[in-house]
């Protein structure tokens, strides 16, 4: 039978539209984002298993960050700690094969990868001003003493669950933040940033609407739901 | 009448932008720079309230937060604000305010008459009568509650908007006069992320209103260089018109900035106020300290004021609040006041000074300025009325300051600047949970040792030289850096200042007027609540005699201003009565805030219908939108209720949706249910535990329902989990209860079983659930998907397929919430409302109907299944459930031991059963509690209530489920539902199940 | 009688300018041993001692008070009364409790203010209004008055709510019970300590149990930072020390104890004519005769014995009162602070033995008790003169909590205040 | 307002924890065997000490590790936090 058309559709696709806003005296505070369709992955292992640890950075081609509150950051896979035997991966759409590769690197270990790429989207948030816009919901210290590029945590941002990472500052020494927030979260969140960006200006590039899906990462979706 | 009492020049005052104002309807005009309380007193307006209880006239007292007086209400509509105090309102142009008392006028009040009645209205008068007869209670009240209340609550929705930082620092510095000045610039200069608080509009605290100078500069200009330089510091952060209103724990501060209030017309986007709520390495107090009044009779009249006041007025905002000023004093600080006056060409007439031998260099340069020092007096009397004081009455007063040794006659004034010594403003370091103690030297509380990372410096401290603040802050501001582990150099100079010798004071508590107590005028110690040195002493002597019980049936210190005031009087006082020192009574406690804080600040930003909670959205929501659905609310998501048509009611529209489904097919989107992943060797094992039912026989590839319990053997959650591979498990638990679900076994794995390896992963978000149930569901999922044999025989019921539907890779479960054929299909959130889309499309030939939530509870109650949470409520057991056969013998699991206690066994418990009523068209209420007979009398015993009803489309008759005592074994007998409204709905009692009982049509 | 209150007496001793007023009550020292003691001079044991004396004529009875009467909760309270529970045993307590309410100011001649205003408990899901439901049906069959409201009865006796269809959490309906409403917490104590003095009652303020002292399993008097008392009969009701005071009999508790706060705003004209609580919301509100806004929500999710709690709370519950109250924006928080109350896992109290001869508990009743004061005093006299419970609190057993049989207050209605 | 030490994350804000009551209380191997008054003793009786307190708390919010704390039920001070499994700091460090 022939299918309609099948796309993918992130959860900020309602935010196309929003208009970007200047805030007082003309300011574009931060630049909001969307990293739709990444992939997601929950891992879990033991970390005092050194061969699981092994086997799972051969196969990412990263290592799992062991400190706390850190993630690891290759080829555009992005690891991140969230517990002492938890991370979470984000990589690209098009790393169609991650799945596989870490599920059988982990063969014979107790462990568990999780695909939660549907659940949960990425929002970039970069700007002069983009911690006093955390600071409007987000108890967390993020000064820059403090919160160092390569830092991650969770936390709650306007009583929403979130993963805060703290990026390399782009080319213009500008900050960026990255979060990862759940998917039945992101709308309200999304909202909620415009609106706390009220006084500081944003510019909006939030929902990277309808892409339309190569067959190659529906087959990735597939083999991860098996 | 009115003139100026503006000085021609002097004060930090803009004169050159004129501001007018109305204030109880009359137009004033002032400066910007003005307070509304200096405006006021330029216009030489004298009565700005009426107080509380006696409605006598009242003037402005002080120059900032401690006014007890001036509070008015400002502007109007949804700008409406009440009880604010004229002293910290900045004036800006069309600026409105009014009295909060007085009636019809505040010239002309006729609640006066309470005055009159004075004598009828001690301290707690209210608790000894107003008694009989017992009816007229609620009449009294209403005329007390009339009489009560200060300003009135907008009438309309607040239109502006509020904020909140959450900020995080090295050292937090209250107060920016010279003490805090300094700290900052000192922990600035170490490097420190420094923010600090300033209540007033521009920073400087009491320099503002200084004439010395310091560092060979003007006061102004001092600040301004410390201002200025702190400003480049990318560290710190200066917050003028800034309360710090709260400490808490673990150096916890929350700070109420104010950002518009001041503005003619603010940009829309500034949100008028914002709580920061700070997280303090280290903080430094240099709050200040607040000058004391002297209790003297008929102290309240207008015209009676602090005499660091007068000097504020003076300096800083040009006023000079009287032509013919008398100083009445116990220490040398007024002085400082009277010599500001005298160079500034004014009058004064004279100093009254307790002390019969003063001895401070300011004394000195008082008297060779020409000044009369009436020393070893004190004034025993005031007279005046609304429009001001005409003259004070002086005597001579003995060496313990408890006689009046001769009366000396009067002195003409129209100020009388009060000065009884300075309270340390050590509200915050109390906050913090440190304990003031009793400083004879100058009769005040100062802070005790701290208990949190917290220090006080500068005039909040004790410490009233400025030479010595100076010193003193810039320690405390390099320490807290060192402490807060910053390794900068954080010292700076000391800035040279003139420095005098003081004599010391001399504490009056109670001013004597030669008659006998209670006799003469009255003597107020807090002038908001009327509280006088006569309630003091009648509530110790009606034994009222703890300092927190003479707060409370005297209302010290209760008023909006929190006594700042008049508390350290009312306590040393209350010690003077039951001959005890002022140290051992004690203060009553400190709480936040230390001044008012509105409301709309502290709630935020997360208020209304976007913001009040997050709201949880499926990834079809706007679908559902878009297609008329009504929500419910569960939990924090939006939920489809039902789908109305144009012009269909709930129920027309339920009913249909139910036989859509029953008859065709229905679609249901159960995005929401909560979904867990459980993987390792150990999760059969600890879904035994978890659940009540055995997991170590299930089958990969096939799904079962559990039931889980709290420990305490009542039903907590359920939900169907099935086994996707071997070592991987998919638990579904109710939507509200999910959060808690996956909470409650991470903390039992994490806690109890932490050998058991199991991996516990929410992906509730991450799969997008739509359950197709109905006859035609199997044709529809056919036509959709390829891969996955939909035979009876391949995919039977309560089993899991991978699959691919529509195009998208999925999970297809076979199980039935209804009761129909169905399936709930489960792909990537991404992929939710393609599916959907084409489900819908594919189903439109087969009349495929989206259902709500509400739907979905007729359709299961037909079949007598049940919803945690309305079906039960905390106090079922499985077994009251019918579902004994559900609790496994060969196990333990959470919960179970519970099941065999004395009461949890009992054979009358309340037990689920079906209800019909015998009149099949009335809809038993959700709710109803049931009767064995209808009630004659009441109380009447109660055997149960209806936990769920419905009209049931299919069956045409209305269904019921109910908790009833024993019902399992009453089939067949009648309960009657009695409801409030007088009905009475007999109902027949039968099993839980009313449609499909051998569950045929699931089977398929 | 001398020194009654009433507008008499006060015209009275106006003429002699207040000079002649006798204290409210008495300061002695304590007495060798007492027939009964009482632990805890909050309103639960001012009560009790009162009832114990004037119900069951045991007048040789001693409070003891820590620190000052009515200090406790039963200073701290946002002093809502109401009877509407939903099962049996805690309606007719509480209802008892009501019914003495009632004629309290009189009995006590002390004016407890008590208000009859009327308490609404605001529904805002399905389940919560399936739960209203349940639980006016249950006393109106009780016998205790109850209405259940629809949004527009709501928006007529309260028109400053915000009703509308379209609130995050919209007011789907009430109950409303019009006998519920406030009183004057202070007063209340106050009223229970001079009208137990006057029976004879020894109020011993400044005097904190320091051990409770037995012999061959029985009570036989406490040690005390003013010595050893002995008694007979030791009656323990302390609210959130509860445990503590068990633990010095050598006992635990089913108990937990949280703070609780409160809050208030600066005084206002009177514009609230009712008590409205939201559970679902988190908030409850009032307006008391002197003005102020009287606002509570939650416990504090931790143990606490600071009479303080944390700033989220009091923030989630300003943001309840401004949801359902936008036109209380612009007002002001005056003042906030916190209790101690002693949590018990059904939200109903324990009143009655333990495993010790003569010693008593009267305890649990959490976030809830100000309105049970004077049932809670007279039942628990009623216990400790009979050595027996009353028919009333029968219920009220230590033992429920080994047979199972809880009376579940807030599972099944979410009972706060 | 509580700043809790994660014995993984470090200082965090109070709102990213939830807490979990005493600590340390186990749960019975056999509870068929015990009596109702031992079982009701596990299941409802609490010390609730007014001072030092041994208690469980979870980064709900953050890591969603359970651990152990013992605070002050007074002063609200925090003595130490400890991972579950980590020996009671009393028995090593005093
Ligand atoms: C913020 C808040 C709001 C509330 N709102 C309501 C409400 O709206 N409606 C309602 O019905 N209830 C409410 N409650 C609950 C209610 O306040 C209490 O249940 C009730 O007041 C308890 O009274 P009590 O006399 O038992 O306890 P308390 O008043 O606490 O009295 C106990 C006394 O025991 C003393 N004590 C303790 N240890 C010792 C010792 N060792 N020796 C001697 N004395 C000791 C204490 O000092 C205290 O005075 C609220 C409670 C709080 C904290
Ligand atoms: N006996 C005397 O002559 C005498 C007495 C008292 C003060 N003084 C003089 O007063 C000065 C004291 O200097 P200082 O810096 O210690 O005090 P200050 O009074 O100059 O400054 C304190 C500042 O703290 C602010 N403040 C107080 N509580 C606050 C809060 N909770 N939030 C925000 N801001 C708050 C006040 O508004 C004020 O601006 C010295 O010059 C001293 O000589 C003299
Ligand atoms: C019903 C009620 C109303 C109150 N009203 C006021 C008030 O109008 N002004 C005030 O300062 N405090 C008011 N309080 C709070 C008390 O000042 C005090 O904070 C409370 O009794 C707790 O005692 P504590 O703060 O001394 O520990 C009120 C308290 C209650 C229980
Ligand atoms: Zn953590």
């Amino acid at each position: 039978m022939n299918h309609p058309k099948i796309t993918a559709v992130s959860p900020l696709v309602e935010h196309v539209d929003v208009s970007s806003q200047l805030g007082i005296n003309g300011w574009r505070g931060v630049e909001l984002e969307e990293l739709a369709f990444c992939i997601h992955l929950n891992l879990r292992c033991d970390p005092s298993d050194s061969q699981a640890l092994t086997a799972a950075s051969t196969a990412l081609g990263v290592a799992l960050p062991l400190r706390p509150n850190t993630f690891h950051e290759a080829s555009d896979i992005r690891i991140h700690w969230l517990g002492p035997d938890e991370w979470l991966v984000v990589a690209p759409t098009t790393d169609i094969h991650l799945v596989d590769k870490i599920v059988s690197a982990w063969t014979g270990f107790h462990h568990s990868v999780t695909d939660i790429t549907g659940g949960q989207t990425v929002v970039r948030i970069q700007g002069d001003r983009a911690r006093e816009l955390f600071n409007h919901g987000c108890t967390l210290d993020l000064h820059h003493r403090v919160f160092k590029v390569g830092q991650c945590a969770q936390s709650l941002l306007a009583h929403v669950p979130v993963l805060i990472s703290r990026r390399v500052d782009d080319a213009n020494g500008t900050c960026r933040f990255d979060i990862v927030v759940r998917r039945s979260y992101a709308d309200y969140l999304a909202k909620w940033l415009a609106d706390s960006a009220e006084e500081i200006g944003f510019v909006n590039r939030l929902g990277n609407s309808q892409q339309p899906t190569s067959s190659n990462n529906r087959s990735q979706v597939s083999s991860a739901s098996k | 009448m009115s003139r100026s009492l503006r000085v021609a020049n002097g004060g930090s005052i803009r004169r050159t932008r004129l501001l007018s104002f109305s204030f109880n309807g009359t137009l004033y005009s002032g400066f910007e720079g003005d307070t509304l309380a200096s405006a006021l007193l330029a216009n030489n307006v004298r009565t700005v309230h009426r107080s509380f209880k006696y409605h006598r006239p009242r003037g402005v007292v002080g120059s900032g937060a401690e006014e007890p007086n001036s509070i008015v209400q400002v502007g109007s509509g949804s700008k409406a604000t009440p009880n604010l105090r004229a002293t910290q309102i900045e004036l800006y142009d069309g600026l409105t305010a009014r009295s909060v008392s007085g009636w019809p006028s505040l010239r002309v009040d006729l609640y006066a008459l309470n005055g009159l009645l004075g004598r009828l209205l001690p301290a707690g008068f209210y608790y000894k009568t107003f008694m009989r007869p017992r009816f007229l209670w609620s009449w009294y009240e209403h005329f007390i509650r009339k009489a009560a209340g200060l300003g009135q609550a907008p009438r309309e929705a607040d239109l502006d908007h509020y904020d909140k930082l959450n900020i995080h620092c090295d050292v937090l510095i209250v107060g920016g006069g010279p003490t805090g000045l300094m700290a900052a610039r000192a922990a600035g200069r170490a490097g420190a992320r420094v923010i600090m608080a300033d209540e007033q509009a521009e920073m400087g605290g009491s320099l503002l209103s200084s004439t010395a100078s310091i560092g060979g500069k003007k006061p102004g200009d001092w600040v301004e260089t410390v201002v200025s330089e702190l400003t480049r510091m990318p560290e710190v952060i200066l917050l003028p018109r800034s309360t710090v209103t709260g400490y808490y724990d673990h150096n916890f501060l929350v700070i109420n900035e104010r950002r518009t209030d001041h503005l003619e017309r603010p940009d829309p986007r500034l949100r008028r106020e914002r709580i920061w709520r700070v997280r303090a390495s280290q903080v430094v107090l240099a709050t200040g300290a607040i000058e004391r009044p002297l209790v003297f009779s008929n102290n309240d009249k207008p015209g009676v004021m602090l005499a660091s006041a007068v000097s504020t007025y003076l300096v800083r905002y040009g006023v000079l609040p009287g032509r013919k000023i008398v100083f009445f004093t116990n220490n040398d600080s007024a002085y400082q006041t009277v010599l500001q006056l005298v160079d500034a060409g004014m009058e004064v007439v004279a100093v009254v000074d307790v002390r019969s031998d003063p001895q401070g260099d300011l004394i000195q340069q008082v008297r060779s300025a020409g000044v009369p020092i009436f020393e070893g007096h004190v004034v025993v009397d005031v007279r005046g009325g609304t429009s001001g004081l005409r003259m004070v009455l002086i005597a001579r007063v003995n060496k313990t300051l408890d006689e009046i040794l001769s009366h000396k006659g009067e002195l003409r004034c129209d100020v009388l600047a009060v000065s009884g010594g300075w309270n340390p403003v050590v509200h915050l370091h109390a906050q913090s949970g440190g304990k003031p103690v009793f400083n004879e030297e100058c009769a005040s509380f100062l802070p005790g040792p701290s208990v949190q990372n917290e220090r006080s410096a500068g005039a909040g401290n004790g410490t009233f030289g400025l030479a010595d603040c100076l010193r003193e802050g810039a320690e405390a501001g390099r320490r807290a850096a060192q402490d807060a582990g910053l390794t900068g150099d954080g010292s700076v100079d000391i800035p040279k200042v003139e420095s005098h010798v003081e004599g010391s004071l001399h504490p009056i508590w109670v001013v004597p007027n030669g008659l006998a107590e209670g006799r003469g005028g009255k003597k107020f110690v807090d002038l908001q609540n009327d509280t006088t040195v006569a309630d003091i002493r009648l509530a110790a002597r009606e034994g009222y005699r703890s300092v927190e019980h003479l707060k409370r049936y005297t209302a010290l210190g209760f008023g909006t201003d929190q006594g700042k005031l008049g508390n350290i009087n009312g306590m040393a006082i209350l010690a003077d009565v039951l001959g005890q020192a002022p140290g051992k009574i004690g203060t009553t406690t400190f709480r936040p805030n230390y001044t008012p804080v509105t409301f709309g600040a502290i709630a935020g930003r997360e208020i209304g219908s976007t913001f009040f909670d997050p709201t949880r959205k499926t990834a079809v929501h706007q679908w559902h939108v878009e297609n008329g659905a009504e929500f419910e609310d569960v939990g924090q998501w939006k939920r489809p209720w039902y789908y109305p048509l144009p012009g269909e009611t709930m129920n027309e529209a339920v009913r249909r949706e139910c036989l859509a489904t029953r008859e065709s097919l229905g679609i249901l989107d159960a995005s929401t249910l909560g979904k867990i992943e459980i993987r390792g060797p150990d999760s059969a094992e600890f879904l035994n535990r978890i659940y009540t039912n055995s997991w170590l026989t299930l089958e990969i590839g096939r799904c079962r329902y559990g039931l889980m319990l709290g420990e305490d053997g009542m039903v907590m959650d359920d939900g169907v989990t099935s086994r996707i591979g071997e070592d991987h498990y998919l638990m579904t638990t109710t939507t509200g209860g999910a959060a808690h679900v996956l909470a409650w076994m991470e903390r039992w794995l994490q806690t109890e079983w932490p050998h058991l390896r199991v991996y516990l992963t929410s992906v509730t978000d991450h799969w997008f659930v739509t359950s197709v149930a109905g006859p035609n569901s199997r044709e529809i999922l056919t036509k959709l998907c390829t891969d996955i044999d939909f035979s009876a025989d391949a995919f039977p019921f309560m089993s899991v397929r991978a699959g691919t539907v529509a195009g998208i890779p999925a999970r297809v479960y076979r199980i039935s919430f209804s009761g129909e054929l169905a399936y709930e299909i489960n792909v990537s959130a991404n992929y939710g409302r393609s599916l959907w889309q084409a489900i819908m499309t594919a189903g439109q030939s087969l009349n495929i109907t989206p259902y709500g939530t509400e739907a979905m509870h007729v359709l299961r109650a037909e079949k007598g299944y049940i919803i945690v949470g309305q079906d039960t409520d905390g106090s079922v057991t499985p077994g009251d459930l019918g579902m004994d056969w559900i609790v496994s013998n060969g196990k333990d699991c959470i919960g179970k031991r519970s099941l065999s206690r004395q009461d949890t066994r009992r054979e009358n418990r309340k037990q689920l059963v079906g209800l019909t009523t015998v009149d099949p068209t009335l809809v038993l209420p959700e709710g109803a509690q049931l009767l064995n007979e209808p009630a004659k009398e009441f109380p009447a015993p109660m055997v149960g209530h209806v936990t769920s009803s419905y009209f049931s489309p299919s069956l045409r008759h209305s269904i019921a489920l109910a908790l009833v005592k024993g019902g399992r074994s009453r089939e067949g007998s009648m309960v009657y539902a009695q409801l409030i409204d007088g009905r009475v709905i007999p109902a027949t009692i039968g099993q839980p199940k009313f449609f499909d009982p051998e569950n045929q049509r699931q089977k398929v | 009688m001398k020194n009654k209150y009433s507008i008499f007496s006060l015209a009275r001793n106006a003429v002699t300018y207040h000079e002649n007023w006798r204290e409210a009550w008495r300061s002695p020292e304590p007495r060798k041993g007492y027939d009964v003691i009482v632990i805890g001079g909050g309103g639960h044991g001012l009560a009790t001692a009162y009832y114990l004396a004037s119900e069951h004529g045991i007048r040789n009875v001693a409070v003891l008070e820590k620190n000052w009467i009515g200090g406790g909760n039963t200073g701290r309270n946002t002093t809502i009364v109401r009877s509407n529970y939903l099962w049996d045993e805690s309606a007719h307590l509480y209802e008892k409790s009501l019914r003495l309410w009632e004629g309290l100011s009189q009995k006590l001649n002390y004016n407890v203010m008590f208000s009859q205003r009327g308490v609404m408990n605001l529904g805002h899901t399905l389940q919560d209004m399936r739960d209203i439901e349940r639980r006016s049906n249950a006393n109106y069959l009780n016998g205790i008055d109850s209405e259940v409201l629809r949004p527009e009865q709501i928006r007529q006796i309260v028109p400053i709510m915000n009703t509308s269809p379209h609130a995050r959490y919209p007011v789907l309906g009430a109950s409303f019970q019009r006998r519920g409403g406030v009183a004057r917490h202070d007063a209340v104590a106050w009223g229970f300590a001079r009208a137990a003095d006057r029976e004879g009652v020894d109020i011993l303020q400044n005097c904190e149990v320091t051990g409770i002292l037995r012999h061959n399993g029985a009570v036989t008097g406490v040690e005390t930072n003013r010595g050893r008392i002995q008694a007979k009969k030791v009656g323990v009701v302390v609210a959130g020390h509860s445990s503590v005071i068990a633990s010095m009999a050598g006992l635990r508790l089913p108990i937990e104890s949280h703070p609780l706060q409160a809050l208030v705003s600066e005084p206002l004209k009177p514009i609230l004519h009712t008590v409205v609580m939201s559970n679902a919301v988190h908030g409850y509100i009032s307006q008391s005769d002197k003005g102020e806004l009287v606002i509570g929500a939650g416990v504090d999710s931790y143990t606490g014995y600071g009479q303080r709690g944390s700033f989220s709370v009091v923030e989630g519950n300003i943001g309840a009162i401004v949801e359902l109250f936008p036109v209380f924006s612009r007002v002001r928080m005056l003042r906030q602070w916190g209790g101690i109350v002693d949590v018990c896992p059904d939200a109903c109290p324990i009143i009655g033995k333990t495993p010790i001869r003569g010693l008593y508990f009267n305890c649990g009743w959490g976030t809830g008790g100000f309105k049970a004061t004077p049932g809670s005093g007279w039942v628990f006299a009623h216990t400790i003169a009979r050595g027996e419970p009353h028919s009333l609190n029968a219920a009220f057993t230590l033992e429920r909590f080994s047979t199972g049989a809880l009376i579940d207050e807030h599972g099944a209605a979410g009972v706060a205040h | 307002m509580l700043e809790i030490n994660c014995p993984w994350c470090g200082p965090r804000d109070q709102i990213e924890f939830s807490c979990g009551g005493e600590a340390h209380i186990v749960r019975p191997l056999e509870p068929e065997n015990l009596s109702d008054d031992d079982w009701a003793d596990y299941l409802f009786y609490r010390k609730n000490p007014e001072g030092r307190h041994h208690e469980q708390w979870c980064h709900t919010a953050g890591c969603r590790k359970w651990f152990n704390a013992i605070r002050n039920t007074v002063t609200y001070q925090f003595e130490t936090v400890y991972r579950i499994g980590e020996d009671l700091p009393e028995k090593t460090s005093r």
